[in-house]
């Protein structure tokens, strides 16, 4: 890939064809999500000769505001916003507003609304979730036992996720979930938790991992343990998912288009730089795909996260 | 019938007599785990009365002293002051009441400065704030009352052990008591600064004021105390007026027998060198140090407080690192880097600083005594807790150690951590046998029983070196000693030669230009060890 | 008090370096958002230091930030209580949970690091379960303000900081209870054999360091206009190093409050240098990592004294 | 070496009240999986517990479990080494960030919180840095069955642990370097002039611990089949807090491995227990902190000597 290393005359802007420079303020460069949605803004914007300042924030949303801040020093022309959490982003984008810099916000937004955006560009999570979640259920004949890891307690993705999912349950009255458990994204935590869920519950008919290495970390749990028949899915989408779907070690994954997103949010901030973005949609929901055993051979994964991920 | 049970019987005096001025205790009793270690004692403190306390090692001083300063509940007895009755249940009760202590042990707060150690717990305000011109000042006076040059402003860290013992007592005097209790004040203190000590004990007799002192060297006691009291495991003995009782008497109440204290003349030494040292310099510190001690020989160090000679012996056990010199053992040149390479050349080294420096206070008296030696110890790579018991009970047989190796060897009495202390470095015997104050806070009985072990050992061919401020003690033990000033070597005195005057006119002559001190008896070269021993 | 040269030698290297680097760099605008930036961590570690001093450690800082900015942003939505009553509870929650840690250090005897080690889980947890993990927003205006406005172009949180480290400052060299923690900390057994109110003291630290987190927790939540059940988890490790590059050492006794600001800098400026030079991310902890040891390298003379 | 009644009663309470609560709990199946699921950090504190006797600190043994993964993976996978030779490799990672943890506090005399703070920092950024945050999969059969096999019932895992608690334990107890390190934390001056090699004693034992923060590192990529460059990064506090619980001071000297042992069981089976329970995810936190408050309060001897 390119990633950017040291590059000590890199916030000057010289770099760049035109000496036009984005900032981009993401919540982190751990998550799969955000790093292939970074890639996707850097093809687009080698592409486009345009020079990007990306700033990481760590998880941490006052952090993230304080590095809006530092992009706003940097006199960027456009910023392109990955914000931690959906209600801590308006400080974020009331920065910028202030600093008359105009700002795209990826995958989260404020959620009070305050504020005004060049674009916003995500996934409907909540939609997402409540799709996975209806087809899991069918799975197993809707009644039944089920189980959900969740992300880090508190985060706008587990909410919005743990929300579809719940709304997927309005509609399947048999449905009984037994356990839920924060497993905070990780597949080792996960692989604990879904262990310790088993044991409790000998009838379990699926495990709802709101992100595909929880649901990873779970098939394995349940692999080793010699359960078989329980259905596990996932969102996002990761290439190793897919191939555990192929394998039927897992069942199905909601595959997010973070590579696209990237993509589209720096030829958005290129219009915008150019003068030319009047006429970009105030809402551009990206599709999410879902991957079964029976599609997954018809999906490729470099599609949605990059050809940088195999 | 003796002399001594015959005065105790007489002299005895107390409350019933319907005098009740003055701290009266009447049948303080203490125990720990189940085992009394002071039975029901009865202390009569009159104001502008000094009494001196004696006893064993381990016979309940300290214990005393920390009940009637309100550190330690006693379980039995009771106290008054003046015919009001005393409860101290914590320390500032007892200060309340005009009681204060000076603890056996030193306790500074090393970041906090000398006026602020002085006053703290009670630093006075002003508009608000902490009057520092005010505590500077009132910690200057204490300090002169005892004789001390430290300037009040400068952290406590990296004072010598004697100028932070002046600092104690000028903590306790600034509290303007009316009872003080000296917990063996002399024993990290130079003939000079005892002599202040002294001199400022008579002017608070003067004043009205009641003490209690507590020391094992008896000539001192004689001098400061009216009354003599002793214990004995944990009872009172008896008490005496201090003009009616010899040096003698005093011993055999302590320890309960006939018990002569003398020095005997040792045994002449041989010809071969032990130890050689030449040229040995530090800069700073010390520099041009030249000796040889012989096999058999047992070599005293002596000087004032702060003349340098812990940073010499400290360099030849390998405990810091010279700049300049050569260092032979038995004619074999030994370079000496580090504590490991001066154990491995045969030389072994008691520190002066027990606590900090010799023993964990929280491990066993066994593991102690065998910490330097586990590897020599071991069979096949593994040490077993049986070999260090037995290694440790030989020792403690040798030593005639009371009390147990088995518990952390903090809860012993001082002069039984000594010998602990003493044990560790006989474990494997040396070839060079450095003794920085061996008998600090020690009885006469275990005195005895260390010198006795010092000249046995220089008999089967160590070489012995010995460092004392206690002019008696060295020079009563050496063949030959070495007198340093200003981090000096003034002379080599042989035993006949050795007098009190002598050494003492040598140790206070004027420190000469060549001294690599710059200011030698202020704190500063001190200030400079410490920081150099921390780097190490 | 002590001299913290090695420190304040690597802040102003990291200072002029980065002047060179960036021409963002030195603008007053930058240095000003630097103070903001650093002005919850910051708010904190007057507490931690404080602690520290003692010779305790607060491990419950973050989560401390997080319950009480919960609570009060609970009671504020939730209970519909007016917005300063609100405040002031929230201020109170955080010394409430101080107040444990003290009483279970000074008279639960228990290691500082278990016992706000259990308030850290329990504190975390609480402001987890308050709104099942769901974030609260919307504060009145004047509380917003807070963070966004500016007294003579300094931004008032930077006021706000500048000032309880001068009190905190000013306590610890000046009042008699201030200079007994270098007592307590430098040897407890001295200090109460002087007759310090030892327990006390440990009550009175661990208290304050809980409303400081709290008031850490009110800035953020000011700045973002959100109560985050789990804002300042991350803060924690920040906090006790600035405390410790700062120069203070943890076993207690030494530190002093320059130090610590000299250390909350160049943390400050370490993280706001990078996002000026576009660092790579995962290069960011690298380099402070290496930062870090080299700053406090050069100054040996503050090595662990034994214990 | 020191009794531990305190956190030993404490356990046996939690696993009784824990056989009544939940039908599952008293299974060998759960008793065999709690003993894999506290291998790794149970794994990781045995270095911890060596480096706290020392009165040090290791705050980087998280971050270095990820560093030496990532390390063996992108070797194995990226450059196309032998398996066998990259995980070797692997191990010589981990305790290569000891080493260099141990000359930092041995002789750069930097407190080992700031030692091993910075490579933390630098190991955890070096570890997402390798892949850009992608883990590497894909591990040779053997290697995966180390998590998956059992000898007469108990995995693999569970016997490395053990064996490793058994081998540290003989050492402290009848090895002289191992008994040396309760003297060195002890009173390092004393050591010091007992001749004792604290330097080497110090460098040796970070050395370990790193070394034994990459074989967890291992037992979790081999669990998983699945190198990732965030694993371990919230095990610090655990493996600090098993330490601490199972009696070891922080300020070092003493503690030993049954008390660590202890501790581990108390987490695990704690966690362990709350999920067989279904506790609500929100309120785990506020038990396990009540609980390690109550474990620990009743051991009131094991309260701090003054530093
Ligand atoms: N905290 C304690 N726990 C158990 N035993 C103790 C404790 N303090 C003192 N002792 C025991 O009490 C006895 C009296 O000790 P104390 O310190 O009073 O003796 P001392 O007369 O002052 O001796 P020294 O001359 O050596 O200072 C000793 O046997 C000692 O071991
Ligand atoms: N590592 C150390 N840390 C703190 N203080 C020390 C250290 N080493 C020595 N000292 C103190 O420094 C003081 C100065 O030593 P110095 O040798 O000058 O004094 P002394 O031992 O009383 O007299 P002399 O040197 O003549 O033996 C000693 O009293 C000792 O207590
Ligand atoms: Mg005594
Ligand atoms: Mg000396």
């Amino acid at each position: 890939g390119c990633s950017p290393t040291i590059s000590p005359t890199g916030a000057s802007g010289s770099g760049s064809a035109n000496g036009k420079t984005i900032g981009i303020a993401v919540a982190d460069q751990k998550s799969l999500f955000y790093v292939a949605a970074v890639d996707g803004m850097e093809q687009a914007a080698d592409e486009a000769g345009y020079k990007l300042v990306t700033l990481s924030a760590n998880n941490n949303s006052g952090q993230q505001v304080n590095q809006v801040q530092d992009l706003i020093t940097q006199q960027v022309d456009v910023i392109i916003f990955i914000a931690q959490d959906a209600t801590s982003a308006a400080a974020g984008v009331k920065l910028a507003n202030d600093a008359g810099i105009p700002i795209i916000a990826v995958d989260q937004k404020p959620e009070s609304g305050k504020g005004k955006l060049a674009t916003y560009i995500a996934t409907d999570s909540v939609a997402a979730a409540e799709k996975l979640c209806t087809w899991m259920f069918d799975q197993f004949g809707g009644a039944g036992d089920i189980a959900i890891l969740q992300g880090p307690l508190g985060s706008t993705a587990e909410l919005q996720r743990s929300e579809g999912c719940a709304n997927a349950l309005a509609n399947y009255p048999d449905v009984t979930v037994v356990a839920q458990e924060s497993a905070g994204w990780d597949e080792t935590k996960a692989f604990t938790a879904a262990q310790n869920i088993l044991t409790a519950n000998p009838d379990l008919k699926a495990i709802f991992g709101e992100s595909d290495a929880m649901a990873l970390g779970a098939a394995k749990a349940a692999q080793q343990e010699g359960r078989t028949g329980l259905v596990f899915v996932g969102i996002d989408g990761f290439p190793t998912m897919f191939t555990a779907v192929a394998d039927g070690l897992t069942q199905a994954t909601m595959a997010q288009q973070p590579y696209l997103m990237g993509q589209l949010s720096v030829q958005d901030a290129v219009k915008i730089a150019e003068g030319n973005g009047g006429d970009i949609p105030e809402l551009q929901y990206q599709d999410t795909v879902l991957v079964t055993g029976e599609n997954v051979a018809d999906n490729d994964p470099a599609k949605f996260y990059g050809p940088d991920f195999k | 019938m003796t002399v001594v049970q015959t005065l105790a019987h007489t002299i005895h005096e107390g409350p019933a007599d319907g005098d009740s001025s003055g701290l009266i205790c009447t049948g303080l009793s203490k125990s720990y785990w189940g085992v009394p270690v002071l039975k029901s004692v009865d202390i009569t403190l009159r104001p502008g009365n000094v009494i001196g306390l004696i006893g064993e090692n381990g016979a309940g001083k300290s214990t005393t002293s920390s009940i009637i300063a309100g550190i330690v509940e006693a379980n039995g007895g009771s106290m008054t002051i003046d015919g009001v009755p005393y409860e101290p249940t914590r320390p500032s009760d007892a200060l309340k009441n005009g009681v204060a202590l000076i603890h056996q042990e030193i306790r500074m707060v090393p970041e906090l400065s000398v006026a602020e150690n002085i006053f703290i717990g009670r630093l006075p305000r002003r508009r608000g704030v902490i009057d520092r011109n005010r505590i500077n000042d009132e910690a200057r006076e204490y300090l002169e009352l005892v004789g001390s040059q430290t300037d009040p402003r400068r952290p406590v860290a990296g004072l010598s052990i004697a100028a932070q013992q002046e600092i104690e007592i000028a903590r306790a005097l600034s509290r303007e008591p009316k009872y003080i209790i000296f917990d063996e004040p002399s024993a990290s203190l130079g003939q000079s600064e005892t002599q202040h000590v002294f001199a400022q004990i008579a002017a608070l007799r003067q004043r009205g004021v009641g003490i209690v002192y507590i020391s094992h060297r008896l000539e001192e006691i004689k001098e400061v105390a009216d009354t003599i009291v002793c214990l004995r495991d944990g009872a009172l003995v008896g008490n005496w007026p201090a003009s009616e009782i010899t040096k003698d008497e005093m011993v055999k109440a302590m320890v309960g027998r006939d018990f002569v204290f003398s020095h005997r003349a040792p045994q002449p030494a041989t010809s071969e060198i032990a130890l050689s040292v030449t040229g040995l310099s530090k800069t700073g510190v010390f520099a041009g140090i030249d000796f040889d001690v012989h096999r058999g020989e047992i070599f005293g160090f002596a000087g004032l407080v702060g003349a340098g000679r812990t940073e010499v012996v400290r360099t030849i056990a390998g405990a810091d690192v010279a700049d300049a010199g050569e260092i032979k053992v038995h004619g074999e040149v030994v370079q000496i880097r580090n504590p490991r390479s001066g154990i491995d050349a045969g030389i072994a080294m008691v520190p002066e600083d027990r606590k900090g420096q010799g023993l964990n206070l929280d491990r066993t008296g066994a593991e102690n005594i065998t910490l330097p030696w586990e590897k020599k110890l071991s069979s096949a790579g593994i040490i077993t807790k049986k070999k260090v018991t037995a290694t440790a009970n030989k020792l403690r047989d040798f030593l005639d150690i009371r009390g147990r190796l088995d518990i952390p060897v903090g809860s012993l009495s001082g002069g039984n951590q000594q010998k602990v202390l003493l044990a560790k470095w006989l474990v494997n015997e040396p070839k060079v046998l450095i003794l920085d104050e061996p008998t600090r806070g020690v009885d006469v009985g275990a005195k005895m029983t260390i010198y006795e072990t010092i000249r046995a050992l220089a008999e089967t061919g160590v070489g012995v070196i010995v460092v004392s401020s206690e002019l008696e003690e060295v020079l009563g033990l050496s063949h030959r000693v070495l007198v340093m000033s200003g981090g000096l070597q003034r002379a080599i005195l042989d035993r006949a030669d050795a007098t009190p005057e002598a050494v003492m006119a040598l140790a206070l002559s004027n420190v000469p230009k060549e001294s690599p001190l710059e200011s030698p008896i202020d704190g500063e070269a001190e200030y400079q060890t410490t920081i150099r021993t921390q780097e190490n | 008090m002590s001299q913290i040269p090695g420190p304040l030698i690597g802040l102003i290297v990291i200072f002029v370096a980065l002047s060179f680097l960036s021409p963002y760099f030195l603008t007053p605008r930058n240095l000003l958002n630097i103070l903001s930036q650093v002005s919850a961590v910051g708010v904190m570690s007057v507490g931690a230091l404080l602690i520290i001093l003692l010779g305790g450690i607060d491990l419950s800082v973050g989560s401390v930030l997080a319950l009480s900015s919960m609570s009060m942003a609970a009671m504020y939505k939730m209970a519909g209580w007016p917005f300063e009553v609100a405040l002031l509870a929230g201020l109170i929650v955080g010394a409430l949970v101080g107040l444990i840690n003290g009483i279970l250090t000074a008279y639960g005897k228990l290691q500082p690091f278990i016992a706000t080690l259990a308030t850290m889980s329990a504190a975390a947890g609480l402001a987890l379960f308050i709104t099942n993990g769901n974030p609260i927003t919307g504060f009145p205006d004047w509380f917003i303000a807070i963070t966004a406005t500016s007294i003579l172009g300094i931004p008032i949180e930077g006021v706000i900081l500048v000032a309880i480290f001068a009190i905190a400052a000013f306590w610890l060299k000046f009042r008699p209870s201030g200079r007994a923690l270098y007592a307590i900390g430098g040897n407890e057994e001295v200090a109460r054999l002087s007759g310090l109110p030892v327990r006390r003291a440990k009550i009175l630290v661990y208290t304050i360091a809980g409303l400081l987190a709290a008031v850490a927790g009110l800035l953020v939540t000011s700045r973002l206009d959100s109560a985050q059940p789990t804002a300042g988890a991350a803060d924690l490790l920040n906090v006790i190093a600035v405390v410790v590059i700062g120069g203070a050492s943890l076993s207690g006794g030494s530190g002093s409050l320059l130090g610590t600001f000299v250390g909350l800098l160049i943390i400050g400026v370490l993280n706001n240098g990078m996002s000026l030079l576009n660092v790579s991310a995962n290069l960011q902890p690298v380099v402070i990592g290496a930062v870090i040891a080299a700053a406090v390298l050069t100054d040996r003379k503050s090595s662990r004294r034994h214990t």
